[in-house]
């Protein structure tokens, strides 16, 4: 199948490009490109002929428009949005300021949006499609302190995809998200003491890692279309130990 | 140096990091339960503040070991004498 | 108690304004300052002593932070956050234009959140307070179609209530939403045959009120502080029929 | 209105059954007829004129089905299922014996069943009536350690109270759930150091009371029809803090 | 692995057999002895070196306890609860004999109570295990009309895995459930009008095979034990349409 | 068979699988909404009880067109003269 | 109006408000299972375009009982001629 | 009492209460991370269990602030001797 995910070269997205390419799906990935990403992206081009990387920046309009007049040539069959602009903890809510719920919301629901938007136009013509949207264990119950943009950005991209599931599943096009518990990648910083204390505290002694998240994407890309409307947490069930 | 000059910039930094208006008045017996403010998220804040007041660096383990103000400018005191 | 409802000249904030008036609390609202609403808003204070009203614009940044700026004179115990501009019903996904989930976004969670921090700022100091959201329950399972903006901004706003949960419950400051069924009201003005229909479906045979709804709200205001963190739906147990 | 709360002589029963009274409805309650009961049954009589106390033991089949064939009489508008027989806290699952999971199925939900399908034959002859069962925050998401019986029990009263939404809700019976956190009770004693750590860890640093539970049971009562199928957790949010 | 199926000859059951053990596990089955399934077991065994088939009753003790007594030398690492004694759709509530509610209990959470105990026991021990437990999508939200006994059952059976979750957690042993739609089986043999009408009425005009929840099933054999507690339905997103 | 005796034979039906005290009272415009205990569990029970009263079988086509009593005796008619 | 007339406004109207590329082509047993586009939201905007066009007024009453676009096109004779 | 005396004592209980079939072999040192059968629900029984067999009744700050066996057995000593 025709697989694009957003945020290929680092931490989940790299995992799953990583995964899925060996299943022989031709696959589209986004980077930013950095030198360190643009790097990863060329390596993963030159290592894989099944792979294609388009630079793409969430946080400029003309480059995500560039990005959604590009997709229309790839006939996608599954979307993975995985791209991610800021990170998880902040501060308290009354210390947010306006101005970062507006940022936080544009950089991150808008350009999902766009992209979400052009996949579906293809997905409806070819009436088959799957959209899998990574979102956070955080929308389960309360957040951790400090997570008001990242809980309420991510929360509204989980309703969307009920109303995803509510407007295409005629369509045959599917909507899951997966609702990962932290993971630890460069996306999301940890002082390194608190990772110990995450880690003496979690059931398993062990951290989640993004080849066992991958793991559940590939679930999603080869489930049956009767598998829609998901909200999957991959949390050892700890959520509400 | 001595506890009471840490007590009293320990205080200071609190009141910045947590900006308690009417000030932190820590003692030995002050624990996470005295101060509202003093919570998960600004806890860590205030190990990162403190270390870069005092030039020093806690392990995890003195970090989840402190039963209250008292027993952290204890290991404080060891690093700085 | 003073409370400040938004949104108290009309719908269900008209409702709870002269519901809770009756009960000697001290009653702040805001109005948008149109002519009808304008007389609607006199009407009230001269008919009531106990109740102040205040011209707010969600549309306009000034009004609202000037708003903002008059809330800490009111000593508030109690916030509801019941204004919505837009109208739950557009049209599907794919044809919502990225501008209008901006503007939706920047017109209702940007007030939102503003209010509402002014707000915490004074219930903070005082150690009480009560958040009251109205949500609707097109938040539950899958909105209806044409919902894209207004069921994940409400969505949006039901998980900033968890985050308000999480960081300020031990000020002694709750947080509950009501997630209401369809009130026939001037916000959702519905072509009168669907209005038929939807009352022909209905399980009792007849709309939900916004008395009926007030009348929750009065619950959550006259609640013990240990009802904090409720979602609360009022749809005749209809949702999944 | 003719209500019939069951366990009206201790706990929260008996608290709501004197919040209840003094709304000037007619009570009735069901009591288990020991001799420290039984006083306090009888002092509820003499002290109202409407109430009227019902022996009951729900682990006597004889004793359950008189006392269905009595409530014929009563008309009753509502119900309120708040008997359980056992204690919340028991021991692991793997080292609960199968008898006792019998046991419990059979002392609680059999002769909830019986007296609430007694209560429904009323209601839907006379199209109206409101059942109102009180299940436990420990049905959401993980129960404490030891809650085995109490929390799947309270699982299958909840998931019966959806039956009834469904079947029930076109004869005007509706029936909505109350999910209350620890209360302090002779029905469930726990050592007093527990309770003085369960108190510190409390977010308000005091536990729930019986008292505020009833309240909730009276807005229930009080409740417009529109008002069904709501499940009510009352427990200051704390469940997932 | 060595993976117990329960009701490995029909339906859901034995399509699950057929994937996994293809997959090179050993796989335990239990079968009720009547002359078909029997037929069936044997051609089973006989296909595959690496299943084992084992008649069971739930409706007997002795057979039950037989099996459980058994069940120590497998050395259990994967336990799939999949028997359901009786159909799903039976009559009302209000026309359902206490006895109705007594026997569907004792037939089907004794003995699934009895194998998981048994199960736990061993993978207590070898700190490894993953329960896997069959309940159905009438769980969510409300069940159809005449569900009573089914859909009680199963949400007591799915409280239970949280229960699992708690307490078991810390050995290592995982606990998850699938909550399919409905399945054309022998299991539930649906007037073919009304199988035809639900064909219609399914967003993907086709009705949900024991192939596609086998696939799930799958997924949580092979997933990593940082996949628990996790409620997986398969319902094509209608529940809620 | 008389249109009127189809109703009264479908009048006995409905009362005892729908158990109306009341009567069922069946008339052309009679439709599901009239009668509460008339549901999706109660309808293919009908259906049922009224193929075997009256020997006949009806396809899924018919059972889903019907707009109201009236429709369902047409096609009851026409099966049965 | 011709039956005819109006089916070929019919199409045009389905095509314009369900935006159908490859064209509406409406028959007297078309129904909402034909087309993906109509659903319970563009039904009501079809309402009021045809409503528009026509300049002719539907009862909620006839909205809800049309089986397939054949007995639309009906009540719309009934009320054009 | 001898510590060791009461360790030994310990030893019996925790492998009774908690069932270790490989004993409990209790330090100083040991925590309920080292015992998984050691939990909030076991703690308690372990604690009823010890003051019963040593007839010492701890507060419940004593409960709270135990970081690990050995600092029990301390406040265990305190009462015995």
């Amino acid at each position: 199948m025709n697989i694009l995910i957003t945020g290929g070269t680092s931490g989940l997205g790299k995992a799953t490009v990583e995964l899925l390419v060996r299943d022989g799906h031709q696959v589209f990935f986004s980077y930013l490109a950095t030198e360190e990403f643009t790097a990863v992206a060329k390596e993963l081009e030159t290592t894989y002929s099944n792979v294609k990387a388009i630079p793409l920046n969430f946080c400029e309009t003309e480059s995500v428009d560039g990005f959604c007049g590009k997709m229309k040539e790839w006939d996608l069959d599954v979307l993975v949005n995985c791209t991610y602009v800021g990170k998880p903890q902040n501060t308290y809510f009354h210390k947010t300021a306006p101005e970062d719920f507006m940022n936080a919301f544009e950089m991150n629901i808008i350009p999902t949006v766009k992209i979400t938007q052009a996949a579906i136009e293809v997905m409806k013509k070819k009436k088959f499609g799957k959209i899998i949207n990574i979102i956070t264990e955080a929308v389960i119950g309360l957040p951790p302190m400090g997570y008001t943009l990242y809980a309420c950005n991510k929360a509204y991209l989980m309703k969307l995809s009920d109303v995803i599931n509510k407007e295409y599943t005629r369509y045959n096009i599917t909507c899951n998200c997966i609702l990962p518990a932290y993971m630890q990648t460069n996306f999301a910083t940890v002082d390194e003491r608190i990772l110990e204390q995450m880690q003496q505290e979690h059931p398993l002694k062990k951290l989640l890692t993004v080849d066992e998240v991958a793991q559940s994407i590939k679930f999603f890309v080869d489930a049956s279309q009767q598998v829609n409307g998901v909200k999957l947490p991959i949390n050892a069930g700890t959520m509400l130990l | 140096m001595e506890r009471e000059e840490i007590f009293s910039k320990l205080n200071e930094i609190f009141e910045d990091v947590l900006d308690l208006e009417e000030g932190a008045n820590l003692t030995d017996s002050t624990t996470a339960n005295d101060i509202e403010e003093w919570d998960s998220l600004s806890h860590i804040q205030l190990i990162v503040a403190i270390e870069k007041a005092f030039k020093i660096k806690f392990t995890s383990l003195e970090i989840m070991k402190w039963a209250n103000v008292g027993e952290m400018v204890d290991s404080m005191e060891s690093k700085l004498n």
